[in-house]
C-alpha cells in the first residue's frame, strides 16, 4: 500500500452560510500533511469534500494526475476517520474492521487473514470479538484506524483524530500514527486544531484561519517564520524544538539540540518535543547564579515593544523568545545585537 | 425526623388520571372477566369466527408488508434529505389518522370500486377491491400506515449519518450503506412500527366495512353479531380480539423496551 | 466541473414513497372533487347533516375536554415523577389505540349499558348511555384520549423541572408552580394534542355505532346513507368530514410548526 | 432585609447512588460562605436540601434556632439562583422579578415600586421589557438574582452563579455579589469550583472533597494553612495574597501587601487579590539583576522534597512558595532558616 498524490484545484466549499475562499493544495505522495485551524473553520468539510462525500461549488480534485471530482467516495478509496470513531454500533470489533473488505469481494479466508494483520499491526488483538460499545476512546480509535486501513486507500484523511482522547493516550495514538506513515509511506491528510500535533507529526503543515489557507510549508517554517502577522498571533509566539533525549539518571535528562543541551525534569530516551513559555525565560546581563538550571548566553536578534510588555528574540542558537515588561526593557538597555543571558528552569521546559 | 407527606396536589392529579386509567381498564378487564374460557375456547371452535380472526391478521399483515415496502424507503428519504415541501409531505402521512374511518372508506370506493378508474384499471389484473380482501388491505393500510412511517423516520433519524458515510469511504455503494448499517440500526424502530400498524390495522372496522362488508373481518363479525343477536352473541368474539390486540400490543412494548431497563 | 447526479437509491426511494404519498392523497382529492361546492352547500343545507355534524364537533370536544382535566393532570405526574408500575401505566394509555373499534364500543357497552353495572348508577343522575350522547362522548374519549395524555406528557417532560423549584423558592404552592409555570410553558404540546385528539374523535365510527346508532354523528350518517341509498348519497357528507378533519388538521401543525421556522 | 443563621445537623443528602457523609455546619447571621469542591461533589444537592427541594436522607435543618426540616421551600425565604439562571422563559423581565412578590400577595403599585428599586440595584432597568431569552449570559444572571433578592430571603443561595459566564462578566458579577454582601448584610451560601471565588468572596470558606467536609474557615486558613494532606493537595500549593493597587502611570500598578509591594503590569485601584504560580518564583543566593522586576530577601521556612521537585517556602514576609528541580536544591545547599533571595516577573503575576 502506497500513497496517492492529491492536488485540489480552486476547490470551493460551502454549507449553509459557510463558506472556505477557493483552496489550491498539492499534497505529494506519502507526504504527512497536518491542515491547523481553529474548531469550526471547516476543515471536516474540507475533508468530506476530498472524500467524495460532499459535493464541491466549485473547482477540481485529482489523485495522481486524474480527475475525481464527480467520483463517488466507494470509488475514491480513501480512509476516512473521525474524531469521535463512529465503529458500527451492531457489528464487532472484526466486522468493522473486514467491513470494507466485504465490499471488495474478498473471500473469509483473506478476509480474516488481513484483518490479523491489521489488528496485529495496532495492537488491537485481544478485543477482535468485542462489540464498540465495550471498547474505550484509544481502543475504538485504533479500531477505526484499521477499518480504515484495510482498504489499503490511497489517501488516508483523519478528521481530530485524537481531540476525543485523554492526554496519556492521545501521546499514545499519536506515536501509532508516526509509526503507521513511516512503515506504510502513506499520503496522510490530517486535520487538529493541535499545534503539538501540527509540529510532532507533519512533514508539511497548512494554516487555515477564516476561511482562508494562510500558510504552507514545513512545520518549521509554520511555526518559526510565520509568513504573517495573522499566522504569527495564530499559531502564537512559542519557543519549540526538537532534539534527543539522553536520561542522566537520578530525575533528569538531557535535550540536545543543535549547539546546546537542555536539562528538563524526567527520565527518558530518543527524539523530542518541547516547547517553553516566553513567559519563562529571564533575560540578563550578567550570568544568572539561581536555582534555573538552564542559562545561556545569546545575541539578541529582534525586539517587538507591544506597550507594557516586549517579546525580545535571543539566538543562543537556536533562538529563543522571551517576553518581558517595558519598563525592564528600558531599564536594562537592551538593544538588537547586544549580548544577553537567558535563563529558565528545568521544571519550565514542556516535552512532547 | 419528621417526614413531609406527599404533596396534597400530587395526591389530588392521581385522583383524576387515576379516574382516566380506571376509565380505560375497567372496560377491557369487565369484558374478558364477563366470558368464560368456555365460551371463549366454544368461539374459536365455530368457523365463521376462526375465519374472520385469521382474515384479520392475515390482512392487516399484507397491509404492513405493503407499507414495509413503500413507506420505509420514504422514511429513510425524510430523515436524511432536506427538500421543498418536506413538511406538508410529512403532514400528508398523518393526515390519515384524522380522517373520518368511514369517510376513508368511501373515498377509497370512489377510486378503487367497480366502476372507478383505479378499480377498473387494476380489474384486469384479477384484483378487486369491493367485497374482496384487496379492499379490506387497502383500507387497513390507508388508517394505519402512519405509524410505520412516522417510527421508521424517527428511527432513521436517531442514526449518525456519518456512519453511512464511513461505509461509503469504505467502498459501498448507497444502497449497500442502506442496507448494512441504516437498516440494521433503525431495525428496531422499524419492528415497533410494524407492530403498531398491524395492531391499528386489526382494530380497523369503519372503512372496512364500506369496502367489504363480506369476507368478514372480526370486528366486522363483532358488529354483525350485536346488531343481529345482541351484546351477548358479540361478546366472546370482542373478548377474542381484545385480547389478541392487548398480546400484540405486550410484544410492541417489548421491542420498544430501553436496552438494560435503565432509568430514563 | 461535471456535477454528480442524483444518486439511483434516491430515484428508487422517491417512486416507491410517492406511490404511497399517491395512495394517500388521491382519494381525499378524488372525493373532494367528485363533489360540486354546489351539491356540498346542499347537504349543508339539510338539518340532518348540520345536526349530526355539530353534534361530532360537539362530543368530541366534550371528550377533549374531559380528557384535559383528567389526563393533563397524569400527564404531570408522568412527566415528573417515577413510581413502581410506571411503564405499565404508560402502555395502558396507548392500549386504545390497538383495540378494535367494535370490540372498545362493546367493552363500554358492558360496563355503561342500561342494565350494566356504571350504568344503572349513573342513571339516577339522568346519564343515560345508549342511544344518549353521554355514550358518543365517552366512546370518542376511549378511543383518542392518548393522543393528548401522550403530547402533554412530552410537552411536560421538555420543562426543566428546576424552573419550577425556583418557583417554590419564591413562595409558589405546588399548584402555583403547576399553574404558572409548567402548563404555560407546556401549553403549545397541549393544544396540539387537544387538537389531534378532537380531530381522532370526530373520526370514530365503530365504538360510537354500538353505543349510540342515534343520535347520529357524522361518520354513522355516512355508513347509513351508504347502506340505504349508495355512494352517491353518502359522498357530499363524506367530502364535508374530510373538509372538516382536513381544516382541523391543518391548524394542528400549524401550531406545532416550530418557532421562527428554523430548520431543525 | 437581614441574613438568618443557619445550622445544619448531621444533615444526609442521597440520590441515586450518590451520597454525602453526615454534613454538621453553622452558618452565622450575615455571613458569605463559600462550598468548594470539584464538579459533581453533589454540591448542588446540598443547596437543593436547604432550599427543601429535596428531602434529606436523615438530619436537620436549622434557621435562626427553629427547625424547617419539614418546611416545605414555599415557606423558607430562601433566594436560590443556578449556575444557568432559569429565568421563566414566558414572562418578561419584570415579571420574572416579581414573580415572587405575586405569590406574596403585594399590590401591583408595590411591586412595580420594588422591582424598579431591584432592578436599579442591579443596574438592569433598561432590560425590564425583555424577554429572557434575548438577555446575554451576565444579564440573565443579574436579573435572577433580583429575583431571589425580590422575596427579601433570609438565606441566599447561589450554586455556582459564575461558572456560566465568560471571564470579563464574571469579573464583574463577582463585584456585584461582594457589594450586594456589603450592602445587604445577608446570609450567602455560595457553592463553586472555583478558588478564586473562594478567595475573594468568602467570609468563611468550607471544602467538600469526595463526600467530605474537609475543612471549614476563613480563606487565608483554608488556602495557606490546610488542615489536611488531601485539603493541601486539593487547593494546591498556590501563593495567594490581597492588598492595595496603586497605579504608578505608563502601565504598571504597584500592589502594596503587609510590609512589601509588588509591580504588576496595567494600571488599577482598591483592593486586589494576586497569585504567582510557584515555578515563576526564581530562587538566588544573591540579589538577582535581571529581568525579573519583582526581588525580596527573605528566610527558608519549609522545604518539602519531593523527589526531582521541591518546594521552598521562603518568609518575606508574607510567605511565597517556589517549586524548584530536586539538583538545584542540592547543588545551592538550600536549608530550612538560611536567607535566600525570591525574583519574579511582573508579568507572571496574576491579578483577579
Amino acid at each position: 500500500m502506497s500513497g496517492g498524490a492529491l492536488r485540489l484545484e480552486a476547490l470551493e466549499v460551502r454549507l449553509e452560510g459557510f463558506r472556505l475562499a477557493p483552496l489550491t493544495l498539492a499534497v505529494e505522495a506519502g507526504t504527512y500533511l497536518v491542515i491547523v485551524g481553529p474548531t469550526g473553520a471547516g476543515k471536516t468539510l474540507i475533508l468530506e469534500t476530498i472524500a467524495g462525500l460532499r459535493r464541491p461549488a466549485g473547482g477540481q480534485l485529482f489523485l495522481d494526475g486524474a480527475e475525481i471530482t464527480a467520483l463517488p467516495p466507494e470509488r475514491r478509496q480513501t480512509g476516512f476517520v473521525y474524531q469521535d470513531y463512529l465503529l458500527f454500533p451492531h457489528l464487532t470489533v472484526a466486522e468493522n474492521i473486514a467491513y470494507g473488505l466485504r465490499r471488495r469481494g474478498l473471500r473469509r479466508r483473506e478476509r480474516e487473514t488481513r484483518v490479523e494483520a491489521l489488528a496485529a499491526m495496532l495492537g488491537i488483538e485481544p478485543l477482535l470479538d468485542r462489540r464498540p460499545a465495550t471498547l474505550s476512546g484509544g481502543e475504538a480509535q485504533r479500531v477505526a484506524l484499521a477499518r480504515a486501513l484495510a482498504v489499503e486507500p490511497r489517501l488516508l484523511l483523519l478528521d481530530e483524530p485524537l481531540s476525543a482522547l485523554d492526554p496519556a493516550t492521545r501521546l499514545r495514538l499519536r506515536g501509532v500514527l508516526a509509526r503507521l506513515h513511516d512503515a506504510l509511506g502513506m499520503t496522510i491528510i490530517h486535520v487538529t486544531h493541535d499545534f503539538e500535533e501540527a509540529f510532532t507529526l507533519g512533514d508539511r503543515v497548512a494554516v487555515i484561519h477564516e476561511g482562508q489557507l494562510l500558510q504552507v510549508g514545513t512545520p518549521e517554517e509554520v511555526f518559526r517564520r510565520p509568513n504573517s502577522e495573522q499566522v504569527a498571533r495564530f499559531v502564537g509566539v512559542q519557543n519549540l524544538f526538537r532534539g534527543r533525549l539522553q536520561p542522566l539518571g537520578d530525575g533528569y535528562s538531557r535535550l540536545h539540540l543543535d549547539d546546546i543541551s537542555i536539562t528538563v525534569v524526567g527520565e527518558a530516551e530518543g527524539e523530542a518535543h518541547l516547547s517553553i513559555r516566553p513567559e519563562e525565560i529571564v533575560l540578563s546581563r550578567e550570568p544568572l547564579h539561581s536555582s534555573a538550571r538552564n542559562s545561556f548566553r545569546g545575541r539578541i536578534t529582534a525586539i517587538e515593544d507591544r506597550g507594557t510588555l516586549a517579546y525580545v528574540a535571543v539566538e543562543v542558537p537556536p533562538v529563543f523568545t522571551s517576553v518581558i515588561t517595558h519598563r525592564s526593557l528600558e531599564e536594562m538597555g537592551l538593544r538588537v545585537g547586544e549580548e544577553v543571558h537567558i535563563a529558565f528552569k528545568a521544571s519550565a521546559v514542556h516535552l512532547f | 425526623m419528621r417526614r413531609r407527606r406527599t404533596e396534597p396536589l400530587t395526591v389530588l392529579f392521581a385522583a383524576l388520571g387515576g379516574l382516566l386509567l380506571l376509565f380505560i381498564a375497567a372496560p377491557l378487564l369487565w369484558t374478558l372477566g364477563a366470558v368464560s374460557p368456555a365460551a371463549l375456547m366454544a368461539a374459536l371452535g365455530e368457523g365463521e369466527v376462526r375465519r374472520a380472526i385469521t382474515l384479520t391478521l392475515w390482512a392487516s399483515l399484507v397491509a404492513t408488508v405493503l407499507a414495509l415496502l413503500t413507506g420505509v424507503p420514504l422514511a429513510y428519504l425524510l430523515a436524511r434529505h432536506d427538500f421543498p415541501g418536506k413538511r406538508f409531505v410529512e403532514g400528508l402521512i398523518d393526515v390519515p389518522i384524522v380522517v373520518p374511518h368511514s369517510a376513508a372508506g368511501i373515498a377509497l370506493l370512489l377510486l378503487f370500486g367497480r366502476e372507478a378508474i383505479v378499480g377498473r384499471l387494476l380489474a384486469p389484473l384479477g384484483l378487486r377491491f369491493v367485497a374482496a380482501v384487496p379492499g379490506i388491505v387497502i383500507a387497513m393500510l390507508f388508517v394505519s400506515l402512519a405509524f410505520l412511517v412516522d417510527a421508521a423516520r424517527d428511527g432513521f433519524a436517531a442514526i449518525d449519518p456519518r456512519l453511512e458515510r464511513v461505509a461509503r469511504t469504505l467502498g459501498a455503494s448507497p444502497w449497500q450503506a442502506f442496507r448494512s448499517i441504516a437498516l440494521p440500526l433503525a431495525w428496531r424502530s422499524i419492528l415497533s412500527g410494524m407492530l403498531m400498524m398491524w395492531a391499528r390495522g386489526l382494530s380497523e372496522f369503519g372503512a372496512v366495512i364500506i369496502l367489504a362488508y363480506h369476507p368478514m373481518v372480526a370486528p366486522v363479525l363483532i358488529f354483525e353479531r350485536f346488531e343481529a343477536y345482541g351484546l351477548d352473541a358479540a361478546l366472546p368474539v370482542a373478548a377474542l380480539m381484545i385480547l389478541i390486540s392487548l398480546a400484540v400490543f405486550v410484544l410492541l412494548r417489548m421491542t420498544t423496551r430501553r436496552p438494560e431497563g435503565r432509568v430514563r
